[in-house]
């Protein structure tokens, strides 16, 4: 007990702190939260999609199909465990395991607020590359293992675009990593909280820093993410008009709905490390232009706000719903959702709870919009062709990469920063 | 290369341009779908969909005077008519009429045939059914229309 | 990659199950050799890859069996027949005018312009015509076809090449479509719309109306769909210089319709030999320039645009006067045969039809667009990758219920 | 940072290299090999996070399991399995094998029974928290002509590889 | 349990190296000689490192190097292999006694 | 099921009017199995008898219906309805080729205004590659056959080409016995490949020179040229269930 209150007024995260008790609980909450996430991404997705394309989506199970990940997610434990005859058992059984446990342990060093990460290594973002490396591995056994010619050639194809997109993700993280450098004491960091820190004392976002290059390699970062996460338009390891399903084209059921897991966690942690790098990470927007306490005060209701926000769109959902007795039940549970995210608006209206909600909620705020992005691509986007792609990568987004690392590199060489 | 081009191209307009007209969509009053069973779609007067054998409201009589026409008319000879002649009027009367729904490509030929305009293809499209055998309607269904068990909660 | 092929039998991993290996050994022997001067990266190792008739972008059945040096497509072989009906062979044991619902059943996204090459067909055979006021309904009708059909093209192109938002706008638009056919004629995919020598429906009250607010509705969608394709450097980059047809390969080949225009040769049977009442309208007939897939897409989304044109001045010209012509409600043609082909949405549809002067055909060839056009599909894949293996089947645009009949 | 180096976690994973290591050399799939060896990197990953050197660490990681496994599975994928799967797997080089680990082995028994006397069990701890910062100014300052050459190393193996795996350029 | 010294990271670095050395001597199949490097290689950078830990930096760095020549060591070894697997079809490395072919 | 058959045959002619309107002939509906189907007396091709009904030029004739309407046959006559006569067809084309070939171009005429050449079968290749290569025929649009079971040469094989050029449609036929094997023009238009498969597959005429003749739209093992007017579709099916299922059929 003692420690649990110790550590609320350190300014340390568990993991510096050495605080296990904390650190479990920080890992259980982040686990549950990508969880929910990933839930909510899928019925977003679903739902802004269907709306970007003029229809409806998910309607029945729930309000506004509002429960239908979670009948999803039933259906997919329950269903039956097909392995197919010839495949590797032991890879393929391996395979969307080490999918998974990579997409998750990269959330170790996700800093939502400057307390509130597991750990704040010393080498942050290099772990985080390195893990969400590891990623490919298991694509890369699924292909295999399921032996058979449309996985092979999705894993194939998947193994070399990340790898090729790696490169240009590095490039653009190690501009970021330079910009750090900028600081008055001059020393660089790799850890998540101080590269957030250093952009505070930067007094800007890393995005607007030495204007265009801040923003070309984050722009460089935000094309490789997206193909490292083998989303649209780059999602070709598992185009399902070429290759069915690509690489778990033999997988179903709960083998396939941990894929699914690891891709959606694959995209909330690319899209951290890019809020982190670029977005100032927790900060609120404009924290040193729209000083003082008067935009503190104006800033710390965006929360509750937020859910208000929802909460109206929720009850005007129960407005605009037709005048028809099958409804009601749907109605009657869109309203009563309604009034929870109501709820939630009013509970961080509370001045202990909307102050230390405040970075937490700015991060999620920053990645719900590159989560909002992903979608967007996905519904307007054609595919790329392979060696188009690869001509992208390696002819396009690497040599932009060197350039602007070479700038960020040089130009503060000769004192030359903006 | 045009200068334009060359900004369309950097600045990635022609993507944009994309990405607008997704956005745009997202307005709720785009949205085109409807809930099927709860909002019924309501077809066209011309509908050609289930059979339907007239009778004369007013006796119950039916229309039909077997003349077999729309048997001979469909192309899937899938209309059955049998008929006998009823010796008191020394007119045909109708027995059994058998109309094979599972066959029916809906092209309305038996309806432009029929003299008397008894056999019609009505607006009703529902026509699924638990079983082959139900897809088979016989002359009580084709007055009637098909009762289907319902399944209520 | 590893050689599947050469799984011992019985494996998974082998070409097909349901693939006699006298067939696959046919194929191989005597299937398309790739040319000398291509050598493969990995000499011993050629995929035979299997697409389909299970798979998401072969519009349908058609089996497309791949031979690929890692994405690199050496040579293809189709296998079709899986949707194959007799259509020829009902004809012979139906009459004419009962044999009319069946053609619908072939290229069942352009039913109407079926139904309207066989009637005209069968017309011709027994020397009659339709009514000018059945000519002109026919001619809106073809032509609204030809929107729907290229509209559901274009969206399950778009959808093969990666973009799915465009399939759900053009099927938006299509619906609009539907809905005349289906209050004209009381159905909206198989039609049934005409009958030999003329139409059988009059047309319903607000037809006209129906359709310039269609017209109106229509143009700014189409803008749409180019706002997200035409420019759209993914596609272009995906379509141009993509399954390349030159004219004189084109012609050789025989591919009709929009595939051979855009090979750069303006050739549309509703210009060159009008039938309906096609002379009377003022349209253009687009053309290509390079034969690619982006061309080919061009082509389309400008013929879209005139087959509007030619609603827009038929649907304010339409005749009064008698819809059916005087044709006998026995048909017996006289002996003889006839050859009648119109300008369907895919291509040319011919119909061979031979009369033995029976109130049943002798015997209906059909000429389907979409089978003759299948054909340069190895042509125009070959040396090209698998993605756009699968760009060219959907720029092709074939039905497989018409390719298999 | 408090200190991490318990000692379940040293034998822990020592004990996953080393029985991954064997699995490495006698698993007859190659791709089983190649999972074995990303646990093997994996652990000795881990290994040097508990010497404190994270940075070493992290580039095992990202190069090795992220670079390194990546090709090597890329290359039995390219190339055929099914023979060399049910080929005989090992040679007939035993007794060198033996004589190789005799003398290996009594190498390490000789350092074990010598070893408290040769290596103090702890000398100079280094600062825990710089150490990429210390990595990094040796790599750019006492090696800076080292690491030069290593780069060009790369560059050579990078084409070598591409001239030898490419059949005509 | 006993504090961990250096000791014992070199007996895991002696295990690694053996069983290596076991591998490169004995299997015939290239690639998983070519994995049995890698083993001896990590094992040289375990005692690296370990030694680094007592002393300066400077075994880090070195093991950064030795990293790197795996990686170019790896490239070359496979792009050999694909060669000589586009000739042989096999990749037992007992088949390999020409120079040229 | 043929009480039933015979049912249909004979509608009962109550009103007046009814029978006006089905007439005597109806359709013979026991062909549509086209087993048992009845040998009907068929000139050879093209040649009708001729009536006095003059053949008017489609497309070029103004749109009225009323008066390009057949003569119809009356209520009550057996007799076959008349047809427009078959012409013949003089043209340059026509008169090259049977300069070169002579009597081997055995009938030239026009149809409803659709020309089409009858070749002896040993000249049909030559004849084909003339067209091609001098009269600017470059588009196949279509091969295909005709079965008449009648005739001494039953198969007759149509090409029906198109020339861009002179935007002209012409149809050549050549009649083949089964032993005969007609001539392959995939070497002429590439576009004749799968169209001789399909023709082969349907009727079982073989093609000379074809690169990869083999069935295209039926697997491989089907029995028997569905598109012969001797097939029988009931006894494959009968045969297909019995074999295939093990039961007798329903059919």
């Amino acid at each position: 007990m003692q420690s649990f209150l110790s550590y609320l007024n350190s300014k340390l995260t568990p993991g510096e702190a050495g605080n296990f008790a904390w650190a479990t609980i920080y890992i259980l909450l982040i686990f549950t939260g990508i969880s929910v996430a990933v839930i909510a991404m899928n019925w977003l997705e679903r739902k802004i999609l269907a709306h970007m394309q003029v229809r409806l989506g998910p309607m029945r199970v729930g309000p506004h199909g509002l429960l239908q990940p979670i009948a999803d997610a039933l259906k997919l434990l329950i269903k039956e465990d097909i392995m197919p005859a010839e495949a590797d058992r032991v890879v393929f059984w391996l395979a969307p395991v080490i999918v998974v446990i990579t997409a998750f342990t990269v959330f170790i060093v996700v800093p939502f607020g400057p307390t509130h990460a597991v750990t704040d290594m010393n080498i942050g973002v290099l772990f985080m590359l390195g893990v969400s490396s590891l990623g490919v591995l298991g694509i890369i056994m699924a292909g295999w293992a399921s032996n058979s010619h449309y996985p092979l050639m999705g894993a194939l194809r998947s193994s070399s675009q990340m790898v090729s997109y790696e490169i240009a993700m590095g490039l653009a993280v190690v501009s970021a990593i330079l910009m750090t450098t900028l600081t008055p004491d001059g020393v660089g960091t790799l850890s998540m909280i101080k590269i957030v820190q250093a952009q505070d004392q930067q007094q800007t976002w890393f995005l607007f820093r030495m204007f265009p290059f801040g923003f070309l390699a984050f722009f460089i970062f935000a094309v490789a993410m997206v193909a490292e996460t083998n989303r649209a338009p780059f999602d070709l390891p598992e185009a399902e008009s070429e290759l069915v399903a690509g690489f778990h084209t033999e997988y179903s059921g709960f083998r396939w709905s941990l894929f699914f897991l690891a891709e959606y966690a694959a995209m909330l942690a690319v899209s951290a490390i890019a809020v982190t790098l670029w977005l100032g990470g927790w900060m609120r927007p404009f924290p040193h232009w729209l000083a003082g306490d008067g935009w503190d005060a104006f800033f710390s209701f965006f929360p509750a706000a937020t859910f208000f926000l929802l909460a109206l769109i929720a009850f005007f959902g129960t407005v605009r719903m037709p005048k028809h007795p099958a409804f009601r039940i749907q109605k009657a549970g869109l309203g009563a959702f309604a009034l929870v995210l109501g709820g939630i608006g009013i509970v961080l209206l509370i001045p202990a709870v909307k102050d230390r909600i405040q970075d937490i909620y700015w991060f999620v705020a920053k990645v719900s919009v590159f989560q909002y992005a992903y979608i967007w691509y996905r519904g307007t986007f054609p595919r790329y062709r392979f060696d188009q792609l690869m001509k992208l990568g390696w002819k396009v987004m690497i040599p932009m990469g060197v350039a602007v690392l070479i700038v960020m590199a040089a130009a503060p060489a000769f004192n030359f920063v903006w | 290369m045009t200068v334009k081009e060359i900004t369309r191209k950097v600045l990635l307009l022609d993507l944009l341009k994309g990405l607008a007209v997704t956005f745009r969509n997202q307005n709720p009053k785009e949205i085109y779908t409807e809930q099927y069973p709860l909002q019924r779609p309501r077809v066209a007067e011309r509908y050609r969909g289930a059979p339907r054998l007239g009778v004369n409201p007013d006796t119950n009589e039916t229309l039909c005077i077997s003349c077999d026409l729309c048997a001979l008319a469909c192309p899937e000879h899938l209309i059955v008519v049998t008929s006998e002649r009823n010796p008191a009027t020394r007119r045909k009367e109708l027995t059994t009429f058998t109309y094979d729904l599972s066959r029916c490509m809906f092209c309305g030929l038996c309806e432009d045939a029929c003299p008397t305009d008894c056999l019609e293809l009505t607006q009703d499209f529902e026509l699924a059914s638990y079983s082959r055998e139900g897809m088979i309607w016989d002359r009580q269904t084709l007055e009637r229309g098909p009762q289907p068990t319902k399944y209520e909660r | 990659m590893s050689d599947l092929s050469k799984a011992p039998p019985g494996s998974t991993a082998h070409l097909d199950l349901d693939t006699p290996e006298s067939q696959i050994q046919t194929y191989l022997h005597h299937g398309p050799a790739p040319p000398q001067d291509e050598k493969t990266y990995l000499d011993a190792n050629e995929l035979v890859l299997n697409m389909g008739p299970q798979h998401p972008s072969t519009h349908g059945v058609l089996r497309v069996i791949l031979r690929l040096d890692g994405e690199k497509v050496l040579g293809t072989e189709c296998i079709i027949g899986y949707l194959h009906r007799g259509v020829e062979k009902i004809a012979e044991n139906r009459t004419y005018t009962m044999f009319n619902p069946y053609v619908d059943r072939m290229d069942y996204v352009a039913a109407i312009s079926n139904g309207l090459g066989y009637c005209e067909a069968v017309e011709k055979l027994l020397n009659v015509q339709a009514p000018p006021r059945a000519q002109y309904i026919r001619v809106i009708l073809a032509e609204l076809n030809r929107l729907a059909s290229h509209m559901l093209w274009l969206g399950t192109h778009a959808l093969d090449i990666g973009a799915i938002t465009p399939l759900f706008y053009t099927f938006r638009d299509r619906e609009e479509i539907l809905k005349i056919f289906e209050k004209y004629c009381g159905a909206r995919l198989t039609t049934h719309a005409f009958r030999i020598g003329g139409c059988q429906y009059e047309t319903y009250d607000g037809f006209e109306q129906d359709v310039i607010k269609f017209l109106k509705f229509v143009r700014p969608k189409i803008d749409e769909y180019e706002e997200l394709l035409t420019t759209n450097r993914i596609w272009v980059e995906r379509t141009r210089g993509v399954g390349v047809l030159s004219a004189a390969d084109a012609i050789d080949f025989g591919v009709t319709g929009p595939v051979l225009r855009a090979s750069g040769v303006q050739w549309d049977l509703r210009k060159a030999q009008p039938y309906a009442a096609y002379a009377q309208f003022d349209f253009e007939v687009p053309v290509g320039r390079n034969g690619d897939t982006y061309d080919r897409y061009i082509v389309r989304i400008a013929e879209l645009r005139q087959s509007l044109r030619i609603i827009e001045q038929a649907v304010g010209a339409i005749p009064e006067g008698p819809i059916m012509g005087k044709v006998p409600k026995i048909m017996r043609p006289p002996v003889g045969e006839v050859y009648h082909s119109i300008e369907a949405p895919k291509g040319e549809l011919g119909y061979f039809i031979v009369s033995d002067g029976s109130t049943q055909p002798w015997r209906v060839r059909v000429r389907p667009p979409s089978f003759v056009n299948l054909q340069a599909l190895d042509k125009m894949v070959r040396g090209a990758l698998v993605a756009d293996v699968v760009a060219v089947i959907g720029t092709i645009d074939i039905v497989l219920g018409e390719v298999d009949r | 940072m408090t200190p991490v180096a318990t000692p379940f976690f040293f034998y822990f994973l020592a004990a996953i290299a080393l029985l991954s290591g064997l699995a490495v050399i006698t698993r007859r799939n190659p791709v089983h090999s190649a999972v074995a060896l990303i646990m093997t990197l994996l652990s000795v990953a881990g290994l040097y996070l508990m010497l404190y050197a994270p940075f070493v660490a992290g580039v095992q990681i990202i190069l090795y399991a992220g670079g390194i496994v990546v090709l090597f599975l890329f290359v039995i994928m390219l190339v055929s399995l099914e023979k060399a799967v049910r080929e005989y797997q090992f040679n007939h080089q035993w007794h060198v094998a033996a004589a190789a680990t005799a003398v290996l082995g009594g190498l390490l028994v000789y350092v074990y029974v010598k070893g408290r006397g040769i290596f103090p069990a702890r000398a100079a701890v280094m600062p825990e928290t710089l150490n990429t910062q210390q990595v990094s100014l040796s790599l750019f300052q006492d090696y800076l002509l080292p690491f030069e050459i290593a780069s060009l190393l790369l560059l050579v193996a990078i084409i070598g590889a591409v001239v030898m795996a490419k059949k005509r350029i | 349990m006993a504090d961990i010294t250096t000791l014992h990271y070199l007996v895991v670095a002696a295990g690694l190296f053996v069983l290596g050395t076991i591998g490169v001597l004995t299997r015939r199949n290239v690639i998983i000689i070519l994995m049995s490097i890698e083993l001896i290689l990590n094992a040289v950078n375990l005692n690296l490192v370990a030694f680094s830990r007592m002393y300066d930096v400077h075994g880090q760095v070195f093991s950064i190097f030795v990293i790197t020549d795996a990686a170019a060591e790896a490239a070359v070894g496979l792009g050999i292999l694909i060669a000589f697997f586009r000739n042989k079809e096999t990749t037992n490395v007992d088949e390999v006694d020409l120079m040229k072919w | 099921m043929a009480d039933e058959k015979n049912d249909r045959l004979n509608p009962h002619p109550e009103k007046p009017g009814e029978a006006q309107r089905t007439g005597e002939d109806a359709p013979t509906l026991e062909q549509w199995t086209g087993a048992t189907s009845s040998p009907q007396p068929m000139p050879q091709g093209g040649q009708a008898p001729a009536t006095a009904s003059p053949a008017p030029h489609p497309g070029a004739t103004p749109l009225k219906p009323e008066e390009k309407e057949t003569p119809k046959p009356a209520a009550h006559a057996p007799s076959k309805p008349a047809g427009p006569a078959s012409q013949p067809w003089e043209d340059e084309l026509v008169a090259r080729l049977r300069a070169r070939f002579g009597s081997g171009v055995r009938e030239a005429g026009s149809y409803l205004g659709q020309n089409y050449l009858v070749l002896d079968p040993s000249i049909a290749y030559q004849s084909l590659a003339l067209i091609h290569d001098e009269e600017e025929f470059e588009y196949l649009v279509d091969v295909t056959a005709v079965h008449y079971p009648e005739r001494e040469s039953p198969f007759e094989v149509v090409w029906i080409l198109y020339s861009f050029a002179k935007n002209q449609r012409i149809r050549v036929k050549a009649c083949y016995t089964e032993a005969e094997a007609a001539p392959s023009v995939v070497s002429l238009w590439a576009t004749a490949n799968w169209l001789e498969r399909e023709v082969f597959d349907m009727f079982g005429i073989r093609f000379d020179g074809h690169p990869d003749l083999r069935r295209i739209l039926l697997p491989d093992g089907w029995q028997g040229h569905p598109l012969r007017k001797d097939y029988g579709i009931i006894q494959q099916d009968q045969e297909w269930v019995k074999i295939n299922l093990g039961i007798e059929s329903g059919q």
